[in-house]
């Protein structure tokens, strides 16, 4: 009897200790929208690197009781890296390690393209501040509009840590969705011969401007605007351990096993930071209308700049190349290259385009480093 | 700057966007000027005339089909990029001309384990 | 529980055993609907039905001798018990059907560097 | 002569600071344990990868005077991530991101042999606690018969941290003993019409099935087990990067580099708590006795469910691969493998067996959480 | 008109935030200085994989504030890890894990020349204290003559941090200098007849003194000199990972991923403790100039002790391959098979000279214990 | 040591060399000493002989150019060094001699995963 008694009583306690007994609606409702992302991430092929492992971190945030971000463990440990912005700078490494800076250094002009692609992120700060979010965090969802996902997350951790969850998918979704957003916003405001401007080739990068950009550029960057000296120095580390010739070794390294180990941190860790109480108020459908907004508008503000730059140049610049100004690396480059080619067959836009698309990261960081000067 | 000069969000807006403009065209004079002070783009100069009366640009190469999925088109595309600078397949391996002598070169192939030490 | 009902061992056990079995019921339940709503087993059923008439399993291949030491057996286990499935080394490249459309297919490939942006 | 006085001196006092001072016999006899641990890992390739480093660290634990556990440093920072819980959930990333559950999912009956062969973890508790262990000591020596090395380090160290060497270095050393503790338990509960039993063949598993799975059991075991979460949801998103078919790099890294280069701050840790005090203690033998116990009855117990199974279904389930319910993946399976064909050249039980293999995983882990809820 | 002013106020602040108004005439030189290392790094192929990030390190510790070492962050986070000695232990595994002890196995006599090239660590000792440096600095400075970085490194931290940089710069640079600084020492100190001495081959090593060798190693060597257990226990896991046979994985990862993290982080570390207070002082220029001593006479005490043992063996040793004692491996090692080829065509020291050469890492270990029990 | 016996620089030299010869020496005699107790070397030890009429040391081997930079000249070495102890390329097989037993290979080439377990 007293053995069933305990049996009995041991079982109710284990289930009172359960997650079950603390599950909340808003768990259940976390947990489904981690589902959806994930079904964006692995069905819809949606930055499943990054969105994989952002939405399992959701669904796991959302298990009551787990104790994760209390005791001592693995889920602090990450979320200790998050908090302390220390993966998105190595995330910045690897990239600087995978990027090709050449297009860039070829035609310098194209910075002014990855320039005025970053209205997309000040037009969604300003509707951010007129729909109520105070300045940093209108900051934090602006720079959704700049397409880069580390940038984002860095600036979100210091400006509003709490709207993390929301700007990091938003960001990751939206790039991923590039390649129907940019289009249409691309032919409406550009002519069908502006379309078929044919560019000339590049000139020649030497070894010497490869190696001494990411040198110079970090220094200047980083002595303008220090808020983003440690994102951009790892940019630019990685960019000469690619160009150097003589770090093969720290490169391959940087781009691949450091990179998804970091990639699988950073991007867990931020998803963990999904909480019912911090992603299921009406802020987030705002902020995901507005990251949209940031993405039109950072397309339209590189197209428009392009239209610019091709009456002043004789026609000598295709406006297209300019919508690969809001970056995520090379898709938009990709996109431009293949409204380009719709218009004019054979017309190969795409290392046109590559020099906005790598100005555009390096633009996005710029504003990052801008806002965390001023409104931080 | 605990304390912003304005909240008007457009005025935050201008400053904003003027100040990404000042440091990218700052960062694109840094580029000019390293182009000018290069002292390896002689050799390049008469390279970029050769390709000029065939301007139609490259037609892209087929893709190589990458087994471990990393990143075959970003191989196609410096190939591209490469291509249209006027680079052949033999051109591209004079980007980073050897001339080392041999003790370098031991050093070199010596690296790894060398620079561990 | 700060503290515990019973120190009787062999209640601890029983209690004990019968948690893991519940779980580990309960698991086996939700793999039963996970089959049940899977969309997508129509096309194999057929697959299924072909090799009965041939009930003796695959004997084992030559195992692959991997140089690096890593899993050999490994494969060696997964590709037999695909083949007890049903599959033929034809047949397993079905199991990731490839149906993407043109943009998609462009996305996965330059994944690797777009992901990480 | 000051210079010979001073130079007299001077050695003196390098010996005396040296470790030769203040060696203690318990650290003579566990430098020797260290010895045997390794000539066991090398020469006779017991589980190499964890043994090997264990026993390295078991040495370095046991030099005085090297300040490891006190001052700042590389041993300090190793000692953090042990004590802290957070390698074990990093390998089982790498393990869910190694294990194939196409075999239990397509038939999910074998999750009872995972289940009942996890009788030995718990006649193992009795026994500890009927040789006067605490609970929770019985609780982590008890996991040994899980057979699963993680999970035993994870369990260890919440509950009876003064074990875990002891417990960490039975369980490795059983689990490579697998090849010969099993086959006489299994030929002498089963009779020769048994073993001969052909299974047929497993239905085929869909891609839907493999992603499903690991997200809906992450889901289902967190919420009813809290305290082992952050272990299975691990395990679950390294199967979940796998199966994906979309997160072959991330796959590949917690395989391969996140997997090696926590195995080695993992086993080395764990040595390193080998300490004299700790070690040397009658416990000690009694664990690996316990150890031994929980093994013998763990494989028992899978096969005696697979006797009832094979009656329950009409002859159509082999008890022999209840025993390789104990994991141990996937040695335990090709036992069942090895004393099938033994019985009946030609049957091959290998893939039958991997689905109580991987239900053991699982089950362990379940093990576990239930101690931790109930005893922690 | 009030947008004006607020513009003109904005960007004023910008700028006064910004790191130009803060840049001093030091950050400036020690900018300069990160670029001729560079220089060194890239051009030259000084060690670039060192080389290169220090350099870097050193550029991004001059942007005024960054914040680096005040604000949580990527940055902080690399500086724990160097202020702690966490690194230069996992570089030692990697290294131990690439190093083949064979030919000192097999002559166990070359540890001497291992232990007569470490004069020139003390020379310079003797000669920084001469010059006014503490006995703790003198150590420090000292250390740039055992010719290996991690070592240098890690008693530097611990016994003078505030040279860190200069001593881990003049350690890498003369490092790549070793073909140019030991030719004329090696030939003013022997004779034609000595460096034509033909070596004879050595004797055949077993997998048994493979394996035996870094655990015995290990354990003589922690009990002697506890304050380099991490450091020699490090090298002698790697190493048996590398001889075990059994741990290949784990001995690549150790090479490899592991290896070249740890790198890119002690390096870029190392380089950002350089500001511009603690470099940019006379002793700096002291610092070079005794490195350049301690080559120069640990390179001349191994060929000395080379002449002896030539005439102790009866002209069986080649004085020549004393000099590869400073380590350096495998430079110092070519050096003599170089100088030796060009005395006697065909006189392949190559593999004696490896002998010396890994005695001298040992041995600069060694120096460094006893360093730190002495002096710390 | 708190406070340092001396501090005339070149005592302090003096003790530190004298310490650093004696853990070196230790060392050497310690590995004298595996060398005398090592149950293997009887089978190497006629292979020795054989070598000694020919005690023109190995050319080195044309150095082996490895694409991905890593240590081939270490790899050379390794291969001079281990020539140069009187092994061909057969002989330095049996250097790590296979006698293992069924099981144990199984163990082995199952260790991967099994060893993670
Ligand atoms: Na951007
Ligand atoms: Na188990
Ligand atoms: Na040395």
């Amino acid at each position: 009897m007293e053995i069933i008694n305990a049996f009995v009583i041991s079982l109710q306690a284990v289930w009172a200790d359960s997650g079950f007994s603390a599950f909340t609606m808003g768990n259940a409702i976390m947990i489904l929208v981690g589902l959806v992302l994930l079904y964006l991430a692995i069905a819809k092929e949606y930055e499943p690197l990054l969105l994989g492992p952002i939405a399992f971190g959701c669904i796991l945030a959302n298990f009551p009781r787990t104790g994760f971000l209390e005791d001592p463990g693995l889920m602090l440990a990450i979320h200790y890296g998050i908090a302390n912005e220390i993966f998105p700078p190595l995330i910045f490494l690897g990239i600087g390690a995978m990027t090709d800076f050449g297009p860039l250094i070829a035609r310098p002009s194209t910075l002014l393209l990855g320039a005025a692609a970053q209205i997309g992120v000040f037009v969604s700060l300003v509707g951010a501040m007129m729909l109520g979010f105070t300045e940093k965090e209108a900051g934090a969802i602006g720079i959704i509009g700049g397409a880069d996902g580390p940038t984002a997350i860095y600036l979100s951790i210091q400006m509003a840590p709490h709207l993390l969850g929301a700007i990091a998918v938003a960001a990751y979704s939206y790039m991923s969705l590039v390649p129907l957003i940019q289009p249409p916003v691309m032919k409406l405001l550009t002519t069908q011969k502006e379309r078929e401007v044919v560019m000339e080739q590049m000139r020649t990068v030497t070894k010497f401007e490869r190696i001494c950009f990411p040198i110079v550029s970090a220094i200047l960057i980083s002595l303008l605007l220090p808020p983003i000296a440690s994102l951009l120095g790892m940019l630019m580390l990685g960019n000469l351990f690619r160009e150097s010739g003589v770090m093969d070794r720290l490169s391959d390294t940087a781009q691949n096993s450091l990179c998804n180990i970091v990639t699988i941190f950073l991007a867990t860790g931020t998803g963990m930071t999904m909480s019912a109480e911090s992603f299921l108020v009406p802020q987030t459908l705002l902020i995901i209308f507005l990251g949209l907004v940031a993405f039109i508008f950072g397309t339209a503000g590189g197209v428009i700049f392009g239209k610019i730059m091709c009456r002043a140049t004789g026609w000598k610049v295709n406006p297209l190349i300019g919508s690969a100004g809001v970056s995520a690396v090379p898709m938009a480059a990709r996109v431009s290259q293949v409204v380009g080619m719709k218009a004019k067959p054979g017309n190969y836009l795409l290392m046109h385009a590559m020099g906005p698309n790598v100005a555009g990261v390096i633009g996005t960081a710029v504003a990052a480093g801008t806002m965390l000067a001023m409104l931080k | 700057m605990s304390e912003p000069v304005t909240t008007n969000p457009f005025v935050i807006m201008l400053i904003n966007m003027t100040v990404v403009f000042i440091v990218l065209i700052a960062l694109g004079l840094v580029i000019n000027l390293i182009h000018a002070i290069d002292p390896t783009k002689e050799k390049a100069a008469p390279q970029k005339e050769a390709p000029a009366p065939a301007p139609t640009p490259a037609a892209p190469a087929p893709e190589p089909v990458s087994a471990d999925g990393v990143s075959p088109e970003v191989i196609a595309v410096i190939a591209a990029a490469l291509a249209s600078y006027g680079y052949g397949p033999a051109a591209i391996r004079a980007v980073r001309p050897i001339e080392r002598d041999g003790w370098k070169n031991a050093g070199r192939s010596f690296g790894v384990q060398r620079t561990l030490e």
